[in-house]
């Protein structure tokens, strides 16, 4: 068999479009090719390219998780040219995908602990792959904790899926909106995502905390985190850094002696340790 | 941005005689990113319009495209029509199918493929609309009328009466324009003056109107709803709260053969005068060209007549500004002189005249108080001799349009004569005779048929003076073309209409429009006659184009009606179409740099510096920011932009950049 | 390997040999006031006399900017072209600089160290490398110090080392070579037992590799990135010159429903390489690029891809319109 | 010059909302016939037009290029056309400079009134660059990656 | 030169700068120099083989501070400095600008006046390379002219080290960096490398001060400084200012007069 060519994606068709929050959009992606599709397979925390032909590549994780079969689902903000090319595209478009690619949340480890996820704005999508995929085999885990915080009410993403958590009896579901983001309806807390960490979490003991969300976010968070009595090795998070390529040849997220695409992007604050932080 | 609809309207068989329409919208129908496409033969009809909302709601359409006539024509109608489906109206874009194509071409196969590019460049363009929302500006309920003729008269009460205060200026030291000089009109032959010194009183002494006479707009700044004016005072030399309009001082001035521009060069005036005797205002001037004072030093005659002192030498011209939210030009018209017909000798004739002379010789406020006197010697002329379209029709001359009020007037002078001079004997030579308006036609056979006017058909080649006569030779054309020589005693012309002198240099300090003659352009001419290109620049009368007093004062009264319009809101809603320029999020800001090349391209001077500070409230940097009330949306300052930090709202850099790539893709 | 001898009028038979066999040739020639690897014909064009080529050779296989696929949209469904391999067409690289020849090791380390490569290898597998060992060097050259060497046959299928008769000793190192030789067997003679090392310019070594590795695995947080790097413009003159340099960038080119999609040359010392859609850029500063520069080549690759990132040629120091000479920068950091 | 009967440019014009557009208009009412080789983009303003969108016309296959807007101080928006025409004094200079042929770029201004003038503009363009032929030596390169070598397109 | 160490050794002494940008001795000709203490100041050297436009760095935030800095500049860099003061990048209090005359005495400057009064002894010249260059391009038809940069061109690797090295490509954002739209193809292709020459050309109208930084810091030695300064010295009569004496307000292209030469409009 000839060599593959890592830069041709598969071409996929939107088989439905949810709008989440002004500008931000979730896409659920059928693989054009039957034998593609059965031979995909990821893991919860991986990333791809996704094209939008005539615009190019952008990358995003996958949101969806690996426990639903037969699609994957994305979910992006229309901010440069290829997620607005992207964004432009309807029902029954293609578009291309090349994936699955970097590393993966550690989720056989964490088999019998507690789970906490907490995410901030548009970083949930790499969370909710975890989540659905820890939810869709609740027996692994213990308590799961969900705090999901934004800007504004109207900012929230996957709105019926967090109706959906929060109505589960098995999940503690939190959400919060900045001050001032909330609306006369809102029945949530009202505070950044730190803050409500600090309120709501529970306790540190044989619980994995899963960090997603801006760089100024989690900033904030590993202290409080760290406070409750966290360690290193008990918190995880996603790098959102600069790609292109998906394979560690590009060198745009080479950071340290680390490929964030190939080496991450899932990273414990333990490994993170041993790379610059200045640079990611 | 791609569930575009797209209609192609055959505006009757306009479009669909040339450009096959089914194709256009079938090939459309093909396109990426077009939901929807028909054709219907009237899109800007009722039920055209409702397709486009029907389609908007039913298929989700985040675009449409409107393949029609002009978007100067009816954008703001499918606009609106989108608006009411509740589609973003920014997000219609229309494809000029009928002026730019179907009325240029032949039918045929290139003409529809063009069509078909046309149509496909406003889809591309149309993707990259974004929603935008009209900008409100606050309107500065005052308007500026320029020029105090009848136009501007009419204008000036019409607004002031409805509440609004008016500027009014007028070059001249009294009001009343052309239409003060004439004896009669037309087709009543009631007085001019009779009908207009009430109108001038009027504006002279309304409560909302500020009249400013020997006076000059010096520039004018902003925009719609928020100009400033400057304008000129011209010193008057004389002190008008104190004087009393005695007119004293008139008497005893000592320099007194001044050709009086009132009297059309046909009478004498002083150096401190009052241009005639129903002047509003009522008070003199001193003409410091022709004034003793003022050319040697010495005289100062006046001022020792002047009982209350108002005779002021020191004054100098004074700029006032004025803010207002609209302009109204009424500056009327000119007529050629008779130094423009060489072939009537240039003017060296004294008794070759204008129309306009004529009228100051039959106004019984005239030079010879109302009877008919050769300037030469003064002897009543027996045979009169009226050349119409002098100069007018003539692209020879430079003037191909027609005057439109010679006709008219010509028959009023010939009239007038007759009525005046029981024996005489005038022939009118003629090419067409133009009497479309009420009572028009029927005056013009009055003085064929019962004050026995001769009228001949054919031009007059020239005019020379034997033996103290003016000979006519000109020709016959109903008679086969003969020769036709006619002794005359008095010749006068009906020379054309121009614009305004000065008018041009005005055009340009209001930034309106003028044609090639000078005479200010209207924006549609039918549809937006009194508009000008510059939003809140209104016309009236014959700054236009020559039209007569009826048609004049229905301008006026329209131009009044426009800006009453705009003052009625205290906000005006104004087109989005503006430069921005780009607000990043920290910690890039801005990819504007600052180096404020834009601010000397821009016109309006919207750019304003901003200083972008951090978090700590350290300064960042500066950075270029348009101000949206002044930015008139030209985007010059956008292709000067060297990081394409700034872009203009409507015509943004992706949108025209998708036209021209989409244009030329095969 | 096998070695042989060359004469002069046996060179010219055989460089005839290979550009009638239909391969392109690319070799050194002298114009516009450069020397740059182009296609020639004749032996004759090939430049004499210079102590590099301005260029590296990286582009004969990773081209400046190359298609990955094209596609085409057609009613609502998307065709791909793939990148063919066969449209690579033969190639040799003919007079080229041990250093040179060495960066293919690198370069396809960076390329293939996870996924492979298709496009670059396409372009390695059509490609054969006459190298030529150097009798000249310059003060930017230090090839010696970088597990290099004037004669290093690391990368080249043959190898020449030129006699001063107007001849040649012949390496013949792989059956890339052995399939360049039986184009003009006849040429290649037994070897007359001369020793190569006599006609190789004698290059000093300029710094231990071991020890700026070393020094480089604690100076991340050093000051002298800054130091080093105050004069730099922040241009990808160095990169572009590189034989080693591989960062690309992904682009589409798209005209209506056709495309394609294409990778170009990157470089990590522009500002906005690693520039995040918020605004973040994780490498803001001059110092930091120049920082990962060095360390990548010197530091990261050895470690992760058991490779160092420098050939040692030279010619990033002689590109750089702000002499950063990399010699002495490396120099400094391992007197550090 | 050779005659290319055949050869049909491709023209785009760039004209400016107020005269040259409304102009266009004008020979639409007045039905005078031009030839169908110009495709109009509307624009604000003459000064709005980026110097890039005529160089990406060569590059899209366009022959040809009309640059049209309001006589000198007849700008809608005062100066625009004045820093256009100084824009375009600069472009043609560096055009020329470069090879560009810029016979094939013509600048006119073309008032509301002028609708017979922008019929004869389009005529006597199209005519002109009928004349000149294609502009394969711009468009050729237009797809290239390299002048010659490893990527050439067929 | 002794006097400008000196002189600097006292300014960075006293505490009146933190930097004195300069040059020193370099691998083949001199090269810039950051000179941030008095003992540094030994290395500062000054003459005609100085060519570096210095005023590329005054611009860098994070290189020259929020501290007085002085800048060692010859002509050319001067003309820089000027430039970017129109374009209001530059703080008169925050820069002092170090010049040796010809007279071999040291000159200081604060100001834009002082520098425009000075500069105004120097007439902008073309060099021998220039003149020969350009002369030989001026002698082509379009045709071969077309030919010629064509070649130049495809040369071209997109290194940026032009934009780099030129004093007045200070944009945070490059136009070759905005993609929405895609002005300019960011990889290296002959027609984009053209494109991107005649933007840069165009971004230089009556900005270029032809100081040949680019063309000198071009690896592939594409004379690309001559598009710039054969441009520069094609409008300086068309838009009426002098060669490489920057007018204090506007930018050619930025202004405008009324009888600008329009007889290629039809």
């Amino acid at each position: 068999m000839s060599e593959q060519n890592t830069y041709l994606p598969y071409l996929m068709t939107i088989e439905k479009v949810i709008k989440e929050a002004p500008g931000v959009k979730t896409y659920r992606l059928k693989f054009q090719d039957e034998a593609e599709a059965e031979a995909f397979e990821f893991k919860a925390g991986q990333f791809g390219e996704y094209s939008a032909f005539g615009e190019g590549e952008s990358t995003f994780c996958i949101a969806s998780s690996p426990t639903r079969k037969g699609y994957i689902e994305c979910t992006f903000r229309d901010t440069g040219r290829v997620t607005s090319g992207l964004a432009s595209l309807e029902e029954g478009s293609t578009m291309g995908f090349r994936g699955p690619y970097g590393n993966v949340f550690p989720m056989e480890e964490w088999k019998g602990k507690n789970l906490l996820f907490i995410a901030g704005g548009i970083a949930l999508p790499p969370m909710r792959c975890v989540i659905w995929n820890a939810l869709d085999l609740r027996e692994n885990f213990k308590d799961i904790t969900i705090i999901y915080g934004a800007k504004t009410v109207n900012d929230l993403v996957y709105k019926s899926e967090l109706k959906e958590w929060s109505d589960r009896p098995d999940v503690k579901m939190v959400t919060t909106v900045d001050p001032g983001g909330e609306n006369a309806d809102w029945k949530g807390e009202i505070g950044f995502v730190p803050t409500i960490v600090e309120k709501v979490a529970p306790s540190a003991e044989n619980t994995i905390a899963i960090v997603c969300g801006p760089p100024i976010m989690i900033k904030f968070t590993f202290p409080v985190l760290e406070k409750l009595g966290f360690k290193d090795d008990q918190i995880y998070t996603t790098l959102e850094n600069r790609m292109k390529c998906g394979v560690g040849k590009c060198g745009r997220c080479n950071v340290g002696k680390l490929y964030i695409c190939k080496d991450g992007p899932v990273f414990s604050k333990e490994e993170l340790n041993l790379i610059p932080a200045e640079e990611y | 941005m791609s569930k575009i609809g797209v209609f192609i309207c055959h505006c009757g068989e306009n479009i669909s005689a040339t450009v096959d329409v089914e194709r256009v919208a079938r090939e459309i129908g093909g396109m990426e990113g077009v939901a929807h496409a028909i054709d219907y033969k009237y899109m800007c009809s009722d039920p055209g319009q409702t397709f486009i909302k029907e389609a908007v709601k039913k298929y989700g359409l985040d675009g449409v495209v409107v393949g029609a006539c002009s978007p100067r024509m009816h954008e703001p109608t499918f606009r609106r029509a989108c608006a009411e489906a509740g589609l973003n109206p920014y997000l219609c874009e229309m494809a000029n199918l009928r002026e730019h194509c179907s009325w240029v071409h032949e039918k045929s196969e290139e003409t529809t493929e063009k069509a078909i590019d046309l149509v496909k460049m406003l889809v591309e363009k149309v993707k990259k609309n974004k929603p935008l929302d009209s900008i409100k500006v606050p309107v500065t309920k005052k308007a500026l009328v320029i020029g105090g003729g009848i136009a501007g008269i009419q204008a000036s009460l019409d607004i002031a009466n409805t509440g609004h205060k008016v500027i009014l200026v007028e070059r001249d030291p009294s009001i009343g324009g052309h239409m003060s000089q004439l004896s009669e009109t037309f087709p009543t032959l009631d007085c001019s003056q009779c009908i207009l010194t009430p109108r001038m009183v009027e504006v002279a002494q309304h409560p909302n109107i500020k009249l400013y006479t020997y006076a000059e707009l010096e520039s004018l700044e902003g925009f719609i709803g928020n100009f400033k004016a400057k304008i000129r005072l011209k010193a008057k030399s004389v002190n008008y709260s104190t004087c009393t309009g005695c007119g004293a001082c008139i008497q005893k001035c000592p320099v007194k053969k001044i050709p009086s521009e009132f009297n059309a060069g046909l009478g004498t005036r002083t150096a401190i005068y009052v241009p005639f005797p129903q002047a509003v205002p009522n008070k003199p001037v001193i003409d410091r060209v022709n004034c003793n004072y003022y050319k040697r030093g010495a005289c100062k005659i006046c001022e020792k007549t002047c009982q209350v002192g108002s005779i002021e030498w020191d004054k100098e011209d004074e700029i006032i500004t004025e803010e207002v939210g609209a302009v109204v030009l009424a500056t009327g018209f000119d007529v050629k002189g008779t130094d423009f017909f060489p072939e009537y000798g240039y003017g060296q004739y004294k008794d070759v005249l204008t129309g306009l002379q004529f009228e100051r010789l039959a106004s019984a406020s005239g030079p010879t108080f109302g009877e008919i006197r050769r300037p030469s010697d003064g002897a009543v002329p027996k045979k009169i001799v009226f050349i119409a379209c002098a100069g007018s029709r003539d692209p020879a001359k430079g003037i191909p349009y027609c005057s439109k009020i010679c006709c008219m007037y010509t028959a009023k002078h010939a009239m007038l004569y007759q009525h005046k001079v029981h024996d005489g004997e005038s022939t009118v030579f003629y090419m067409d005779i133009r009497a479309g308006g009420k009572n028009y036609e029927e005056f013009v056979r009055r003085a064929i048929e019962e004050d026995t006017v001769n009228y001949v058909r054919g031009r007059v080649a020239r005019v020379y003076e034997k033996n103290g006569k003016l000979i006519v030779k000109g020709v016959d054309t109903l008679l086969g073309g003969e020769q036709v020589e006619i002794e005359a005693d008095m010749v006068v012309l009906a020379t054309a209409g121009v614009a305004n002198c000065g008018s041009e240099q005005l055009a340009q300090k209001l930034h309106v429009s003028y044609d090639p003659y000078h005479f200010f352009a209207e924006a549609h001419p039918k549809l937006k006659p009194v508009e000008t290109n510059t939003a809140g620049i209104y016309l009236a009368g014959a700054c236009q184009a020559p039209k007569d007093i009826p048609e004049t004062v229905g301008m006026a009264s329209g131009a009044a009606v426009k800006v009453a319009a705009l003052f009625s809101n205290d906000e005006l809603v104004r087109e989005p179409v503006v430069a921005v320029v780009n607000r990043l999020a920290p910690p890039l800001y801005s990819t504007c740099v600052g180096c404020f090349m834009c601010e000397t391209a821009c016109p309006y001077n919207a750019i304003e510096h901003e200083e972008i500070k951090g978090r700590d409230g350290s300064l960042i940097r500066n950075s270029a920011r348009v101000n949206q009330g002044l930015c008139q949306g030209c985007g010059t300052c956008v292709a000067f932009c060297r990081s394409k930090s700034i872009d203009i709202q409507g015509y943004t850099n992706e949108q025209v950049y998708a036209e021209v790539m989409s244009l030329l893709n095969d | 390997m096998e070695t042989k001898y060359i004469s002069q009028s046996g060179i010219e038979q055989w460089f005839d040999a290979i550009v009638t066999s239909g391969k392109r040739v690319f070799a050194p020639v002298n114009s516009r006031g450069q020397v740059d690897f182009k296609p020639v014909k004749k032996l004759s064009e090939v430049a004499d006399e210079y102590i590099q080529t301005t260029q590296s050779i990286k582009a004969s296989v990773y081209p400046k900017a190359e298609v990955l696929f094209s596609y085409e949209k057609v009613n609502g469904k998307v065709n791909l072209t793939d990148f063919d391999p066969e449209s690579v067409p033969e190639t040799v690289l003919w007079k080229v600089h041990p250093c040179d020849a060495a960066g293919f090791k690198p370069l396809s380390a960076i390329f293939n160290w996870d996924t492979t490569d298709k496009l670059h290898n396409a372009h390695l597998a059509k490609t054969s490398v006459i190298s030529f060992s150097c009798s000249a060097a310059d003060e930017s050259c230090f090839c010696t110090s970088v597990n290099g060497s004037p004669g290093n046959t690391a990368g080249s299928d043959i190898q020449l080392t030129m006699l001063p008769d107007g001849g040649a000793i012949v390496e013949i190192l792989s059956p890339k070579g052995e399939a360049l030789v039986a184009l003009s067997p006849s040429v290649f003679v037994a070897d007359k037992g001369e020793k190569k090392e006599k006609y190789l310019v004698d290059l000093p070594v300029r710094f231990n590799l071991e020890e700026v590795n070393a020094k480089l695995n604690k100076a991340f947080n050093s000051t002298v990135w800054k130091e080093q790097s105050e004069r730099c413009l922040g241009c990808g003159a160095c990169a572009f010159v590189c034989p080693t340099c591989a960062c690309f960038d992904i682009q589409e080119d798209a005209h209506g429903s056709k495309g394609r999609r294409i990778r170009c040359w990157d470089a990590c010392g522009f500002a906005l390489f690693t520039l995040h859609t918020s605004g973040h850029n994780p490498r803001e500063h001059q110092s930091q690029r120049w920082r990962q520069r060095i360390l990548h080549k010197f530091f990261y690759m050895p470690e992760r891809l058991s490779v160092v990132g420098c050939t040692g040629c030279g010619r990033c120091s002689r590109a750089c319109p702000v002499d950063m000479n990399i010699l002495e920068h490396i120099t400094s950091i391992a007197k550090q | 010059m050779s005659s290319n009967t055949d050869f049909e440019p491709k023209i785009i014009a760039f004209v400016c909302n107020w005269c040259t557009y409304a102009g266009a208009d004008l020979t639409g009412t007045s039905r005078l016939k031009y030839a169908t080789n110009v495709k109009i983009v509307r624009f604000p303003c003459t000064g709005r037009i980026d110097f890039l969108l005529l160089l990406k016309s060569f590059a899209q296959g366009a022959d040809g290029v009309i640059v049209s807007g309001c006589h000198p101080n007849d700008c809608h928006y005062t100066s625009g056309n004045f820093h256009a025409r100084r824009r375009w004094i600069a472009f043609r200079s560096v055009l020329d400079l470069m090879g560009v042929d810029i016979r094939r770029i013509q600048y006119s201004w073309v008032s509301a009134a002028e609708g017979s003038k922008w019929a004869d503009l389009v005529n006597n363009t199209v005519a002109d660059i009928r004349a000149l032929g294609p502009y394969a030596e711009y468009q050729k390169v237009a797809d290239y990656l390299e002048k010659e070598g490893y990527n050439e397109e067929a | 030169m002794k006097k400008l160490r000196e002189r600097a050794a006292e300014l960075l002494s006293q505490g009146v700068v933190s930097l004195v940008l300069g040059y020193e001795e370099g691998t083949k000709r001199p090269r810039p120099l950051f000179c941030r203490n008095s003992v540094n100041a030994e290395k500062l050297i000054f003459d005609s083989r100085c060519i570096h436009n210095l005023a590329v760095y005054i611009t860098k935030k994070e290189l020259v501070g929020k501290e007085r800095f002085a800048v060692t500049a010859p002509i050319s860099t001067l003309r820089s400095i000027m430039q970017l003061f129109v374009e209001n990048q530059l703080n008169e209090e925050k820069l002092l600008v170090l010049t040796v005359d010809l007279n071999g005495e040291l000159r200081e400057f604060t100001t834009f006046d002082e520098i425009a009064a000075y500069v105004a002894q120097f007439e902008l010249k073309r060099g021998e390379r220039e003149q020969e260059l350009l002369s030989k391009i001026e002698g082509m038809t379009r045709e071969e002219r077309w030919k010629f940069w064509m070649e130049e061109m495809s040369h071209c690797f997109k290194c940026y080290a032009c934009r780099s090295a030129c004093p007045l490509c200070y944009c945070s954002k490059c136009v070759v960096e905005v993609n929405r739209p895609q002005w300019i193809n960011p990889w290296p292709a002959p027609l984009a490398n053209m494109e991107w020459h005649i933007n840069r050309a165009m971004h230089m109208v009556g900005r270029c001060t032809a100081c040949g930084a680019c063309g000198d810091a071009c690896p592939i030695g594409i004379p690309i400084d001559l598009i710039t300064r054969k441009m520069m010295e094609d409008m300086a009569p068309e838009f009426g200012y002098i060669p490489g004496q920057p007018a204090k307000q506007g930018n050619a292209l930025s202004t405008w007069k009324l009888d600008d030469r329009e007889q290629f409009i039809r």
